[in-house]
């Protein structure tokens, strides 16, 4: 019954921009949309959210970097990157080619450097729908995480960039603070037009047999499935009280891992750590979003946002 | 690279805690590019353990590739459960490969524990090539050695303890070998001490050597940026990327022992 | 080498109290220590902390109220308890009769509450080493989580407490916030004689297939090895600050978890969502910390103690 | 309650995603008190999937011990990966038993779904003790069941979709055969909107049933607090532990059907 799959209508919309489907892949977990054409077709996503990006370059943090834990892992990469200039030097014309949606992560350690990297990058011609504004990343002392926890400065930054661009600006939560929704509601009120949650949670790995740390930095950014309850009542409690929409993030890796964080709340959902395991994986869960949705009487994606059932 | 649902061929223990497994993985084994190169398997179908494992490839022929792996931790253990005719899941193949092996120098492979697997490989290579060359293996003890100390063949075998071939670390023959083979270059995998030893002898006797480094990895094919190993540069820009930190899953593993840093 | 294992010391100290050992089983995960005397010897233990207690006898929440995640589990019990009086009544006389040391676990809606439960077991002789005070239960409404995110509730409630009992006073300190340093920091600076961290992590379970919602009270606590990375950076951060112990608590499983929690810095850890899988479990890990202690150098646990190194 | 490791003597498909699998299991066996226990089954050694799955004992002999599981989710699909001659680590026997089925009345026992497991450890119990019964056997379609439509041994299959033996629910035979014995007592298991529906038909027609009963269980033995399910009390106190809901692991799974509440 091929024609019934035809009924199913993906299609997701945050502020004036709509997406071919609500599956993303998530910044840092997808480097920038341009490494592994062998092996996925970037095209069918709902949008790439590239690897968040500097004013300069960085190197990132010393190795080890990364380590495995129970249903996820750690990182600190320090925010590696190849900075704004070539960021739209080198891949902003490749983007003009792609016909899948491009949001592009954003990182500072002060209000100056997400002004210039966003003027930077407005002052050009792109393809471009809009910014992420990571001001949550665990892993860089005073990496933005001074934003992710406090409201004022929070609402102080949406302000400002709101000033410069008029393409979609989602304000990145962080789930390391004491009252996620508030945040949320700062960024809603300066004028954000989404907040994505979660990024990681800090977390720590130590080896009993040599009495290390797994990490150079100590702590680094736990992600992946055994996440996935934490992410999803941020999700829940945003859509609680927030009237812009909410992008899910942590821990999905199956088509149902979607329709929960969607039921929670979300709009759309990024996909993370589940790509270094399998880089395709993003197309496997846009079918079975699809079949879920089929075999179900909603056959809109979009139907589904908000509507958990609760006891 | 590709990800192949590969069936196992085979899959036996090769000496104490070395297994070796062979894969049907035709498409992997087509594009397969030379000694050196890895696959990231994925071993388990739950999402418990999220990481691929990265192995070398121990050879690679007729639509088969091989691996030589060490019981280590969980998912090297869950390995050695797997039966023939069972499929895993492979990427690859990944990385770079050991050149220069074949423009007139002498080789001398190096291979410490299983760091042997893309040593096998290479040594396969020169076979195949008829390029004469000397192998040493080193290992803690006699129960890890899986070939034999054969030194009219050039196959010289080393053991910590004395248990079997010559006692003392792959340094040993190393050391008497390149005094009389003043064309050496050195070709090297295994465990970081061994590399730093070896590195630093080469360059102290300024000869050229190739190393198969590891690092912990995320992904394997660049998205993660999680498997840095340091550059050795005498001026890194203040804002730079991927000068100081080279990425070993599409820059390595193999690098020239002058390039890197072990600390 | 029989004799060696008898080398390894595995006595730690907290406040004037010593531990035979340091594994201790987690409060609500190991009922009031009387439950399965058949499959578990609970004088093998470290300590027993029992199940949160409240003035009143509660019924706690109705079901479902558990519900298993990725390497964890979700739980919203609401403090089910059979209320002090007949703790006093019921379960004092038996603890008399344990040689393993009993910590009470006090749960309370106001700093009121804390207090004439612990009026009540002080009024009367018993054998319990001390008290864990429950502020940051996060499936009650009101259940102490207003002390658990604030710093001076925390040194109120702990200043109060600290005026009732010499016995030890440990407080429990919830991950959900902001900063678990200040939260511990006020904890000590107001006389408690050690913390432990952590609590349950507030998470999220959906059903995709029945769109419901799998906890009764939509969010619960997520436990288990999924949260293990998030307890041993509360137990890192506060060993940096504190110079009370602190109790490591979150997914421990193994020895090795065991190990890794002291190497970040705890005196003592709880098993807890373990005991459900294994009620014997923390047995085997007392045996298993020794085997480690006796192939390493150390043959004392204490040594061990936030000494893990980093890079 | 022990907890044992238990060798598989057999695992097999009885129907359709149900399985029957046997356990050696002696000292399980030996404490087993009668139909309606369950044990706690562990069925994988890695902790991604922490908590234990409850099963009904479908039958207890000469040290044997069997369940019948239907797939449901991951581990029940692992379940039947299982082979003979592993091992599998088994708490129990958990729970109470049914009572009073020997007490002169005519029992009535209704299975639902893979809810037969337990009833048909009590029709076991009344052939061995030569007691005369019913048993109503439901589920939605043919291939679900595995013991065949015999009305004449006074064994009634239903199907929903009518593919075989009666169809209709199990309230079908059920009704008719209240009405010709008075003396009706009723056993049943089954998927809770099966349960609801016999609980009202007993209290509607004054016959006495008792359930087994579902729920999410974290351990099994009382630890958690986490099995309720909501006792029918005309009065609760505003103080009261354990008189408004109730534990299934210790206090049930069998209730009598006037005791429980379903919402
Ligand atoms: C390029 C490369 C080639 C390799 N080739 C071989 C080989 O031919 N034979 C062989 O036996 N081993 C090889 N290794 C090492 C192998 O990947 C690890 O031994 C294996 O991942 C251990 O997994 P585990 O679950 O058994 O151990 P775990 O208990 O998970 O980990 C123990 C240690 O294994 C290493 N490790 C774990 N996960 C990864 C990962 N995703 N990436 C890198 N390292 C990891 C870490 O050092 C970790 O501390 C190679 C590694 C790399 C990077
Ligand atoms: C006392 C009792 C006796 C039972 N007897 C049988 C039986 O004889 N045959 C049979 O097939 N099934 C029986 N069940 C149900 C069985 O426990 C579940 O089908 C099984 O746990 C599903 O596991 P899963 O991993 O396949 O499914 P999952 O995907 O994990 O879960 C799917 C559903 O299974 C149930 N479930 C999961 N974990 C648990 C748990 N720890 N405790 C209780 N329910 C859980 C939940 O309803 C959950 O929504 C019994 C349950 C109880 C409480
Ligand atoms: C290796 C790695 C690198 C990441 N880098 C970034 C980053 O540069 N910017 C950012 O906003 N988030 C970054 N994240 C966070 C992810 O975008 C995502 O929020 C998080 O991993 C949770 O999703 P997951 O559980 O699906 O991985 C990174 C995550 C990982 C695992
Ligand atoms: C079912 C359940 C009930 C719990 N009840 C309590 C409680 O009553 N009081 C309390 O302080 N902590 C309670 N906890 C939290 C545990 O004591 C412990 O802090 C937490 O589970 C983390 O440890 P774990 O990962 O080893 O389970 C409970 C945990 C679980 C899983
Ligand atoms: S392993 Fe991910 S970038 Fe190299
Ligand atoms: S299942 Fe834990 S108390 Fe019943």
């Amino acid at each position: 019954m091929q024609w019934i799959s035809n009924l199913t209508n993906l299609t997701i919309h945050i502020g004036n921009t709509s997406f071919e489907n609500p599956i993303w892949v998530a910044s840092g977990t997808f480097g920038y949309g341009t490494e592994a054409p062998e092996l996925v077709d970037v095209n069918q996503l709902g949008a790439i959210v590239t690897k968040s990006i500097t004013r300069q370059p960085r190197e990132g943090n010393p190795p080890p970097r990364i380590v495995e834990t129970a249903s996820g892992m750690i990182n600190s990469i320090g925010l590696a990157n190849i900075g704004v200039e070539k960021y739209i030097k080198k891949l902003l014309p490749i983007y003009e080619g792609l016909s899948t949606k491009i949001i592009m992560n954003i990182a500072g350690t002060d209000i100056q450097e997400y002004v210039e990297i966003m003027e930077m990058v407005e002052s050009v011609s792109s393809a471009i729908a809009g910014y992420e504004i990571n001001i949550s990343c665990p892993n860089v002392k005073k990496g933005g995480m001074e934003f992710g926890v406090d409201c004022e400065m929070t609402a102080k930054l949406t302000e400002t960039l709101r000033g410069i661009t008029e393409r979609l600006l989602i304000m990145k939560l962080s789930p390391n603070v004491s009252d996620i929704v508030s945040i949320g509601l700062s960024a809603e009120n300066a004028g954000a037009d989404a907040v994505s949650a979660i990024n990681t949670v800090v977390g720590m790995s130590i080896n009993a047999k040599t009495g290390m740390s797994d990490i150079f930095t100590t702590y680094g950014g736990l992600s992946g499935p055994a996440i996935k309850p934490i992410g999803l009542v941020a999700v829940h409690k945003l859509y609680q009280q927030l009237t812009i929409p909410i992008i899910g993030i942590g821990g999905i890796v199956s088509g149902e891992d979607a329709v929960e964080y969607m039921l929670a709340g979300a709009t759309a959902v990024q996909v993370g750590t589940a790509n270094f395991r399998d880089p395709g994986i993003s197309e496997n869960i846009i079918d079975s979003l699809k079949n879920i949705l089929n075999e179900s009487n909603r056959k809109v994606a979009a139907d589904l946002i908000g509507t958990v059932q609760t006891h | 690279m590709i990800i192949e649902r590969a069936r196992i061929k085979s899959n036996r223990p090769l000496a104490h805690e070395i297994w070796e497994m062979q894969f049907e993985a035709p498409n992997i084994a087509r594009e397969y590019m030379g000694s050196g190169q890895f696959i990231n398997i994925l071993t388990v179908d739950d999402w418990n353990h999220p990481l691929r494992r990265p192995m070398s490839i121990a050879s690679s022929e007729d639509g088969f590739v091989s691996i030589i792996y060490k019981i280590f931790g969980n998912m090297t253990r869950e390995l050695t459960q797997k039966k023939s005719g069972e499929t895993l899941d492979l990427l690859g193949p990944l990385g770079n490969i050991f050149s220069k092996w074949d423009n007139g120098s002498y080789p001398i492979l190096i291979g410490g524990g299983v760091g042997l697997a893309p040593i096998l490989n290479l040594k396969k290579a020169c076979d195949d090539n008829k390029i004469e060359y000397t192998m040493i293996i080193g290992a803690r003890s006699g129960n890890e050695h899986f070939i034999s100390h054969e030194p009219e063949k050039n196959i010289y075998l080393t053991t910590d303890d004395g248990s079997m071939g010559e006692k003392g670390t792959v340094m040993v023959p190393l050391q008497r070998l390149v005094e009389i083979n003043k064309n050496a270059f050195i070709f090297a995998c295994g465990p970081e001490p061994m590399l730093r030893a070896v590195k630093e002898f080469a360059i102290n006797n300024d000869i050229q050597a190739q190393l198969s480094v590891e690092s912990y990895m995320g992904c394997g094919i660049g998205f993660c940026q999680g498997c840095v190993i340091q550059r050795k540069i005498s001026k890194i820009q203040t804002h730079s990327y991927h000068e100081k930190y080279s990425l070993v899953c599409m820059d390595g593993p193999i690098y020239n022992a002058m390039d890197i840093k072990f600390d």
